[in-house]
């Protein structure tokens, strides 16, 4: 089902820069998408509309199959949160739990209901403990990790991300990436993350966009995106590390293959197969 | 970065023990009243007593002395600057008289003893309020004043710059470094040249920060309302009863502030 | 005798200098101010902050957007008010740091920039033990309220004159400090006069000491820097300050 | 020969915070450095010392034999240029020219001297088109390029830089890392460069250091260092792709590797030579 339908929008900066050139996108109820593209591609501006923040100069966005235009600003803020780079941004409270609060008391909840639901969000996210902490004492994957449950809490069917892993060490980049995974699949929730860590896409995501400059170039699932070497090229992309030495293998050394091997499974699968596939019959271990 | 000496963090009022537990409107009740009372004791002896107290408090928590002594060194100086001033100018007794550079210094003994009281009530209420802030975080203190009907937007820019200062303190002194290691401050004119640009860049920095920072809140709901969700909890026994414990000292002190005395 | 004092005194603020920690000698510290004084400068200042937040309640009510803004260049002008300003002053070369009002009263209209400088007072007197609890309403009338008024009418007198944008805002940073000093020396000089002392020899003598310290020097270098700021943000972005109804379209960055 | 050299410099914020415990370290001429940490281990906090912008409060640096306290700040800073993460925070004139002329100008250079290295240093970085730009007009990798040309423009033997690829597309990465490598191999100059992307360490660097929690955990070239795998786990970081997809293969399948392959082209190499390898004498193509 489609739950956010983007239609042809068009954007456009007050000193002229033309963001957005009409970009449609179907976004489907319970999928976990990914959108990349250079720098200045109009990532963030696609995104800040998607949620009304923004409204195009042109073309139109259906939530649930009715146009943004009919619903009030704050009913599609409650179903469609969004979660900024800079968590620094975000965090105005002093404290935790204040600043995630603050979404559910703009709704004009009851104070239980607040409560509640603040210690759901921050349990979600894993950060009940900190919840009287003050806001500078987190650190940056912490501070992230709040942003997220501030919007959580607005209980929202849909949330959209803007690069949530920038700057990460490798691990907190996995833990926030483990964190999405989860609310996406055991949760139901729609999410939509813009990045530009390529690796991070067959891994986690269900399908990916492509923007170049204000244009949305290619939307597919990874192995239809990436078995297009040529245009992710073009898009100032990088296959995944996994693929691009697939594709050496498969380009160079003449490896037969049908589609390319993106993630580290996919790859282990094959290699094996092929390492003993080429023992002509011993199907047993690889020791030699 | 040097400038950043004199910034604060509030380290110590974040950690847990048991001032840091008090409830902050009991706090704040005693930190008003014995100002008060330090303001109007006619003696020394109230404001020691008070001094004495708070560094005993800080002590029994744990706070470095040298992080006291920090804080308290400004006051000192403006104390000891005030006793000079009233020891010139004060009074008829002369108590110490020696030339300087052919000057004749005159310290005078009614300016002293006034210049000393003074000086004395300078350490006691600074010992006081730094007791206070060392052992009560802003967001604490924000509830407080809201229990105590402040208006709300006082409390939220108060919430707001203070949570935002730690921040652009760092942004700047990044761009204060960078400017340093092209060398921006070779030369007092170039220092100078340099510090405007570093203010016009906070300028720039806040400004787009603003912007942002209201994007991330209107997408949460907010069209001008309130900011702070925290209230304290209704009174228990434990307020109460540093409340009564407070109204029973306080004649006491008052009592003794009013003797007058050395 | 006051010959004494223009020798003594200033070897006392060298040895505030010998510990770089002038900052915020312009602030009355706590316990300084007798009750009288106390309550009289409570009195003129309350009335002040609460036009200032009167404001700010009325303006974030019509743009929503206009808390964050006060609360960040709040912030930014806390933050300009730490700066380590190098001055040339009677022991050499010594740092101080701006007052940064005449800054805030130009971005943010002197009311709002009263109710700032009452926060940043606050702030400095809890957290860093500058100023005073007691003498926060002393301090908000000289920062505060001498400082953004003296600072704001400088800035207006100046653009009506149409001196270039960097003038206007010297003018603007140089008064507001000025006057601040001014209304720290007028509320320290009040004090001897219940001794019986003259008032406006003792305010002349603080002020004095005050100017010939490192902080008459501050006052041109504040305003200098100001101007930069204001020029820096002119030619990076020039809509920062139309959008805060600083400039008008026609305003020259600098004499050319 | 050792250019730098970090003799046991500890570093305590004023806060409290105990940034760096004791940190030792070689930095050779000529080479590209890695410091690779979690958030928070010490990395931007070490860079600091690297041209005094901090003083440690125990220990000393040594630059080319001397300690730092023989020189003056200016000679430090001259020899070595630091770059930090956020471009913004460093481009202080309104154009470019004028920006990447800061620096010489406050060496006191005569104007033509000025006009030179502006102009080399611009066409180093591949900006020399743009250089009568507003600053803010250009986009986030180009602005990151200026800022580099504003420290090489002062000549230094050394540049530091911060987390340089963090925020930039894929093709900004590569873009920035090969711009540093012609700066490191063709003129001489020796580049520590803390970053995030593990990825790139084995293709770019000769030698990494880990750090955490304030302490130098192991210094060594890409293939000792990766191959303690807990190590590297222990420091909330991970293997560059590749190298996990041959430890899982080496793990789980038992395929014999002494060595783990850390780039696309050593991994290559080593599969074909064991798909080849396999087929037992027929060391033709892969084509079966
Ligand atoms: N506030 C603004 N005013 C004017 N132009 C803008 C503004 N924000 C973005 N732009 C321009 O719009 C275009 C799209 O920007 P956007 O921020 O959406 O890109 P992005 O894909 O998010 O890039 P990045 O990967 O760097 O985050 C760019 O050309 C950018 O310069
Ligand atoms: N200005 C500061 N004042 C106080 N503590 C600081 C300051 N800057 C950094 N720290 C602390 O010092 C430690 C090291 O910080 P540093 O910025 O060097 O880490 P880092 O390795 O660069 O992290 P990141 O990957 O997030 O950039 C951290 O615990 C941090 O919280
Ligand atoms: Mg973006
Ligand atoms: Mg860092």
């Amino acid at each position: 089902m489609v739950i956010l339908q983007v239609r042809n929008i068009q954007y456009r900066y007050h000193d002229g820069t033309f963001a957005l050139r009409g970009v449609s996108l179907d976004i489907h109820k319970g999928e976990f998408l990914a959108i990349l593209g250079p720098n200045g591609s109009g990532k963030t501006t696609l995104l800040k509309h998607l949620n009304g923040l923004l409204k195009p100069v042109g073309g139109e966005i259906l939530l649930e199959q009715k146009s943004f235009t009919q619903y009030t600003s704050r009913e599609i803020f409650q179903k469609v949160g969004i979660v900024f780079q800079d968590p620094n941004d975000q965090l105005f409270a002093p404290s935790v739990w204040e600043d995630v609060a603050f979404g559910p008391m703009n709704l004009g909840l009851s104070k239980s209901e607040i409560a509640h639901r603040v210690d759901e969000a921050l349990s979600l996210v894993g950060m009940k403990p900190y919840a009287n902490k003050t806001v500078d004492a987190l650190s940056f994957g912490q501070k992230k990790r709040v942003c997220i449950a501030g919007v959580l809490a607005m209980r929202p069917a849909i949330l959209v991300l803007d690069e949530p892993t920038c700057g990460l060490d490798p691990a907190g980049v996995t833990s926030i990436m483990m964190l999405l995974r989860e609310l996406n699949s055991k949760h139901g929730i729609t999410i939509i993350m813009a990045t530009n860590m390529v690796d991070l896409v067959p891994v986690y995501m269900d399908r990916l966009a492509i923007m170049y400059q204000g244009n949305i170039l290619r939307v597919g699932t990874p192995e239809e995106v990436f078995s297009n070497a040529a245009e992710i090229k073009y898009a100032c992309l990088e296959l995944p590390q996994i693929a691009q030495l697939m594709q050496v293998l498969r380009d160079e050394e003449c490896l037969p293959l049908d589609t390319l091997p993106l993630t580290i499974g996919e790859a282990k699968k094959f290699l094996v197969s092929r390492l003993n596939g080429n023992r002509s019959g011993t199907a047993s271990s690889l020791i030699v | 970065m040097e400038f950043l000496h004199h910034t604060f963090s509030d380290v110590y009022a974040r950690q847990n023990n048991w001032l840091t537990r008090v409830d902050v409107r009991v706090k704040l009740f005693y930190a008003i009243s014995l100002l008060s009372i330090n303001l109007w004791a006619k003696n020394m002896f109230i404001p020691l007593l008070f001094l004495s107290a708070s560094f005993i408090l800080l002590f029994s928590i744990k706070i470095p002395p040298m992080a006291i002594l920090r804080s308290m060194l400004l006051p000192v100086l403006f104390a000891m600057l005030i006793l000079l001033v009233k020891g010139l100018h004060e009074g008829e007794k002369v108590w110490l008289s020696f030339p300087i550079l052919g000057y004749k210094v005159v310290l005078k003994e009614e300016g002293l003893h006034s210049g000393l009281h003074i000086g004395s009530k300078v350490l006691g209420g600074i010992s006081l309020v730094i007791t206070f802030s060392f052992t009560t975080t802003i967001s604490r203190l924000c509830a407080a004043l809201k229990w105590f009907h402040v208006p709300n937007t006082i409390i939220e820019l108060l919430a707001f710059m203070y949570r935002y200062i730690f921040l652009l303190l760092d942004e700047v002194s990044t761009m204060w470094t960078a400017q340093k290691s092209r060398l921006g401050h070779a030369s007092w004119k170039k220092t100078i040249q340099s510090l405007g640009t570093l203010g016009g860049l906070l300028v720039m920095r806040a400004f787009d920060r603003a912007e942002r920072t209201y994007e991330a809140m209107h997408v949460r709901g907010y069209e001008g309302g309130g900011i702070l969700t925290v209230n304290l909890s209704p009174w228990r026994k434990g307020e109460y009863a540093s409340f009564i414990g407070m109204v029973l000292i306080l004649p006491m002190l008052v009592y003794t502030g009013n003797i007058h005395a050395w | 005798m006051p010959k004494a004092i223009l020798l003594v005194i200033p070897v006392f603020f060298m040895s505030f200098f010998a510990v770089e920690n002038v900052a915020y000698a312009m602030h009355i510290t706590e316990g300084i101010l007798p009750p009288t004084w106390v309550f009289i400068w409570f009195a003129v200042s309350l009335p002040f902050v609460g036009i200032g937040t009167y404001h700010v309640k009325q303006k974030k009510r019509k743009i929503p957007g206009y808390l964050p803004l006060v609360g960040m260049l709040g912030a930014a002008v806390f933050v300009f008010s730490c700066f380590p300003i190098p001055v040339i002053a009677l022991n050499g070369m010594a740092t101080s740091h701006p007052c940064g009002t005449g800054m805030s009263a130009v971005l943010l209209g002197p009311f709002v920039s009263v109710l700032v400088a009452a926060i940043a007072l606050l702030i400095q007197a809890l957290f860093l033990a500058h100023g005073g609890l007691t003498t926060l309403g002393g301090n908000i009338f000289s920062m505060g309220i001498l400082g953004s008024f003296s600072g704001y009418f400088a800035f207006k007198v100046a653009q009506r004159c149409r001196l270039p944008l960097f003038w206007s805002g010297f003018l603007a940073g140089m008064v507001s400090d000025l006057f601040t000093y001014l209304g720290t020396s007028i509320e320290l000089g009040l004090l001897v006069i219940e001794k019986g002392g003259s008032f406006f020899k003792a305010t002349a003598e603080i002020f004095g000491v005050f100017m010939m310290t490192s902080q008459g020097i501050l006052c041109v270098v504040e305003g200098i820097v100001v101007g930069f700021v204001l020029v820096f943000v002119y030619k990076r972005r020039p809509n920062i300050l139309l959008n805060l109804g600083i400039i008008k379209n026609d305003t020259k960055p600098l004499q050319q």
